[in-house]
């Protein structure tokens, strides 16, 4: 029999609106898939895009990146900046043949505990459905060195 | 997988696992580390073939190697000590290692002091900063057979109080009537208590030196103080063929590979890292 | 007069006059098709100096050789439209001034190679502005195209053939008048984000990379594509980043050097229709 | 009479020794760009070519390669070691130039320490190398003793017939010997002419060259400067000479697992020297141009008696700003003392 497909997916999420409406999600005993790693980071504005590189080098089937909402940004514009960066990233990553379904970004703020659960179980079944990233996963295995995730 | 503990001899860059058994903080992001190889047979290739001068590649598995001398004596080969100041990648990893952990040794490369013609000589070592471990281990090899030489002298000097190394042994080193130590710091690195000199290595040393017959001079240290100091031995006497130091440049592969540690044609890791100074004002200077 | 006759004397007359130090063109190369880079200083050597249409190169980037503009003194340079833009965004990040730079333009169309009126940066502002406009009408490329017809997974194997290629020698960062850090991300080991071995899975985080720190200040000079021994197309990358910034942010690299960096600013109202 | 092989055998040649369980390979394009590649067949030999874009040398000393893998455990280090496997390989249309890179680098793997990833491979591949019978304006062979017929390095020399048809073939050394023999009764006699040799013009003066570079006074000439003034630092002229082989040693993984690489390196590379407190013996580019050429044209030989450029031209030929070796030792040539 074949293993059930759990997929990997990291979210890099900022610790003032998405870390705190994912703990929403916790404390509302809102069930959501157990398939995501969450990176807690002080603001959008500080994720790279080498942290989603990362994700997918050490074998992400999927990545999250979620923050404020546009004008919710605890450092006032730290999400105006990281939206620019996000815009240009993913049409990159579109570019060089990286599945939509794979690198998600979504505004989830700290009231949106339900948002945050059910977005979580969406990416998990659209990548569910879409399998492991086995083109890159080829990728790595090639260089030797396990994907830990 | 084979366990790494069955040598194979083989492949020339396969570093020996050690057990880090004892450390100690000697400065501010310096650190001394003793270990102990795990498997035997590495032991006895190691004390085959070391002598006091060789420098190895210290490394651990996922940050790298990093290359730093061999700061025990050959007199004292059951272990390695090695001295390292925290400042990049495997220095980090290293400086946060604990006894206990492991990590890997792979050498011993490159040349020697050549001791055995010391014999009989007054010897004088000069050293600054964390270019004390190298001279620690020529000292000790000296030391530990203490009737085969002369008067023996050491300076050492390190920029502030808290810099200089091997503190414990300095001390023991002090108590001894066989040796002279001079201590000295850079002006302003002086604490309330300090009671040795103050002062460049340079300018001390011309104050302290012995008389240059007679005498060999090993000299360690950073670049610009070899390059003062030197001037200094040359005004005290003495012959550059007498006056023994180290160079220390990056390295990979520490065998004569990866290209990138010459200095004109001479390769540091195969043929020095000891160098009289004669030899050094051979090489083009530009590329040093 | 040639337009090459015309920039050979007018160069002669910038450095005998001491107007500037240096003039930074082009010279025969080692093959009758080949021009390399020449650093001019003496009003006497300024018959080395060539300008037809092989003349590529974007200059720009020696511009930034440590201690060149050090001395406040003027370097000129042979410059086209790119390697105009590619000034001002140097200027625009603190990299030099424009006023230390005296641009000897030049435009290369088919056979023909015209001067450009004006010699310092700013007076090529209307040009810029009309490259612009024409780069949004501009027909499309033809691979492009038919990468952005195929599936996601024909894309990734499409680069993942390129950069198996690739041979980590640095050449697109080296010829690269952006690339002018001192010390680049890949150099970086703590934390290593990015793998330095020439794998392939190394060479796409690099290309990538690399893709996405030029976005928004690519000026299209090709230098890299040029520059790649392993002839990989890394010029559609940086074109596609371009149609990105051009599209979403109104953004055309290099207009002026008070341009502030597409990545450095925003609008709050900065399309984000893929944002969930 | 000669031993020659006809260019319509050479299909079959090849299934031999593929059917003898040798891998085969060859000169062949892939994405535009040319290097040796595995081939099953003839046509996909690209024999015409001057030279390929990258060298002979990656299929000894590939670009990245696994040296060591780890696994960490409380009490004891595990370790996988990759030394290339040792299956048998037949390398077929070599050029001499590219042959006799390999025999300046088997001095430097051999020298004192054994080095097992370069010599495993050299041991089992045998190296069919074709005389030139054209060449291009960079090529320069014959500037540094060497021709377009040189054997250094080869097992097996081929000279095209003047007919276009195949090869005179003479075997040069007993690996050469062995994998003919394999292939004999697809080989011929016969007195066939072969073709004229291409005729490459010597460029400078090796031996000029190598007394001014042995010179010390000249080490801090600013002619190293001068001859440098437009290189950007890049490695395409070291990844791409057939000698150049200058490496890191990489871990990738993490401190519980991963892999230990050794990688091209380059001395064009401004972090190649850099010492961690910041001090870099080779700080500019000048004087890692100089180191680049000292290194070819007066270290090595003095180390190894040989120099190691082999006159491929390759650095010159892929330079961005139309820099190399060519250039640099024409001026040094012309040189006053």
């Amino acid at each position: 029999m074949s293993e059930v497909f759990e997929p990997k997916i990291v979210a890099f999420v900022c610790t003032y609106c998405t870390y705190a409406g994912a703990d929403l999600a916790g404390t509302s005993r809102l069930k959501y898939p157990s398939n995501v790693r969450i990176v807690r980071l002080p603001c959008t504005g500080r994720i790279s895009p080498m942290f989603i590189l990362k994700a997918l080098q050490k074998g992400a089937d999927g990545v999250l990146v979620s923050g404020c909402h546009p004008g919710d940004c605890h450092f006032d514009h730290g999400n105006y900046h990281a939206r620019r960066r996000w815009t240009v990233f993913n049409s990159l990553l579109q570019f060089a043949g990286v599945p939509e379904e794979r690198v998600k970004f979504s505004w989830i703020s700290a009231a949106e505990g339900i948002k945050f659960a059910e977005l979580i179980r969406e990416i998990t079944e659209d990548i569910r459905k879409i399998g492991p990233f086995e083109e890159y996963h080829k990728l790595i295995a090639e260089t030797g060195s396990a994907a830990p995730l | 997988m084979t366990a790494h503990n069955t040598t194979s001899g083989e492949n020339i860059y396969r570093p020996a696992v050690m057990n880090i058994v004892a450390t100690r903080d000697e400065a501010p992001g310096v650190r001394t580390m003793r270990l102990e190889f795990q498997d035997p047979l590495e032991l006895e290739k190691f004390k085959q073939a070391y002598r006091t001068g060789m420098f190895g590649l210290y490394g651990i598995y996922g940050e790298g190697e990093s290359t730093f001398c061999v700061a025990s004596p050959e007199t004292r080969n059951d272990y390695i000590e090695c001295t390292f100041r925290k400042s990049g990648r495997v220095t980090a990893a290293l400086a946060s290692a604990e006894i206990g952990d492991l990590m890997t040794f792979r050498g011993p490369y490159g040349n020697r002091f050549p001791i055995e013609e010391f014999h009989g000589k007054n010897l004088l070592f000069i050293a600054g900063g964390i270019a004390l471990p190298p001279t620690r281990s020529v000292i000790w090899s000296c030391l530990d057979q203490r009737d085969k030489f002369g008067k023996i002298t050491i300076v050492y000097g390190a920029r502030t109080v808290a810099d200089l190394v091997y503190k414990q042994e300095l001390e023991e080193w002090e108590k001894r009537d066989d040796v002279e130590l001079v201590l000295t710091v850079d002006p302003g690195g002086e604490t309330p208590d300090w009671k040795h000199r103050v002062g460049f290595v340079p300018t001390i040393l011309e104050e302290a030196a012995p008389a240059a017959g007679n005498c060999v001079a090993v000299l360690c240290g950073p670049p610009i103080m070899i390059k003062f100091t030197l001037a200094s031995l040359k005004k005290l006497g003495f012959e550059e063929e007498n006056v023994y130091t180290t160079l220390e440049n990056r390295m990979k592969c520490g065998i004569g590979k990866c290209g990138r540690c010459n200095v004109g044609s001479v390769y540091v890791c195969k043929e020095g890292p000891v160098f009289t100074a004669a030899e050094v004002s051979a090489m083009p200077q530009a590329d040093l | 007069m040639s337009i090459q006759e015309h920039y050979r004397s007018r160069a002669k007359e910038l450095l005998s006059s001491g107007t500037v130090k240096m003039v930074i063109g082009y010279g025969t190369g080692s093959t009758p098709d080949r021009r390399r880079p020449v650093f001019i200083t003496s009003p006497d050597e300024t018959d080395r100096l060539v300008l037809d249409k092989a003349c590529r190169t974007n200059l720009s980037g020696y511009l930034l050789r440590e201690g060149l503009l050090s001395d406040q003194k003027q370097v000129a340079v042979f410059f086209n439209l790119d390697g105009v833009r590619s000034l001002n965004i140097l200027a625009a990040e603190s990299q030099l001034e424009t006023a230390q730079v005296l641009v000897l333009g030049f435009r290369i169309e088919g056979e023909e190679v015209t001067a450009l009126q004006g010699e310092r940066a700013a007076d090529f502002k209307s040009l810029i502005a009309a490259a612009k406009e024409q780069r949004k009408s501009q027909p499309p490329h033809e691979l492009q195209e038919k990468l952005e017809a195929m599936t996601p997974k024909e894309r990734f194997s499409f680069w993942e053939a390129e950069f198996s290629r690739c041979i980590k020698c640095y050449a697109c960062r080296q010829a690269c008048p952006m690339c002018w850090c001192r010390r680049c991300v890949v150099d970086n080991n703590q934390p290593q984000w990015v793998n330095t071995s020439s794998h392939t899975l190394g060479n796409l985080e690099w290309n990538l990379l690399r893709a996405f720190h030029l976005a928004g200040r690519c000026v299209e000079c090709g230098n890299c594509s040029r520059a790649c021994p392993a002839d990989i197309p890394l010029h559609l990358l940086n074109r596609r980043m371009s149609d990105e910034v051009q599209g979403s942010f109104d953004h055309y690299p290099g207009m002026d050097e008070a341009q502030e960096p597409v990545l450095a600013s925003f609008r709050k109202d900065d399309p984000e229709t893929f944002i969930l | 009479m000669a031993t020659l092989l006809y260019s319509a055998s050479l299909n079959d040649c090849i299934a031999r020794w593929r059917e003898d369980g040798l891998m085969v390979f060859g000169p062949s394009t892939a994405g535009g760009v040319s290097g040796f590649r595995e081939v099953e067949d003839a046509g996909s030999l690209d024999l015409d070519l001057v030279l390929t874009r990258s060298t002979l040398k990656e299929l000894f000393f590939p670009r990245t390669e696994p040296m060591l893998g780890y696994r960490i455990g409380k009490q004891q280090i595990e370790t996988e070691e990759f030394i290339p496997p040792e299956g048998r390989r037949i390398i077929f249309g070599v050029r001499p130039c590219d042959a006799a890179g390999m025999q300046v680098d088997d001095a430097l793997f051999d020298w004192d320490y054994h080095d097992a990833y370069w010599f495993r491979r050299r041991d089992s591949s045998v190296i069919f190398s074709i005389a030139c019978t054209h060449s291009d304006a960079f090529c320069m062979c014959t500037s540094l003793g060497l021709a377009p017929d040189s054997t250094k390095g080869s097992d097996v020399l081929l000279r095209p017939l003047a007919a276009g048809n195949g090869w005179k073939v003479e075997a040069l050394t007993e690996r050469g010997e062995n994998a003919l023999s394999s292939i004999s009764s697809l080989l011929k006699e016969g007195g066939d002419a072969p073709a004229p040799l291409t005729d490459v013009p010597v460029k400078f003066d090796l031996e000029a060259c190598r007394r001014w570079l042995a010179d010390p006074e000249n080490f801090e000439s600013r002619f190293w400067k001068e001859i440098s003034e437009r290189c950007i630092g890049c490695g395409s002229c070291t990844y791409l000479c057939p000698t150049c082989h200058c490496f890191d040693i990489q871990d990738e993984g993490d401190t519980y697992q991963g892999v230990r690489r050794k990688n091209w390196d380059s001395c064009s590379f401004s972090l190649f020297t850099m010492h961690t407190s910041g001090h870099n013996p080779r700080a500019t580019q000048s004087a890692r141009w100089r180191q680049r050429i000292m290194h070819k044209f007066n270290y090595f030989s003095l180390k190894f008696n040989v120099n190691s450029c082999t006159g491929c031209g390759r650095c010159t030929r892929e330079c961005p700003v139309d820099m190399g070796v060519t250039e640099t030792l024409q001026a040094i040539s012309t040189l006053q003392r």
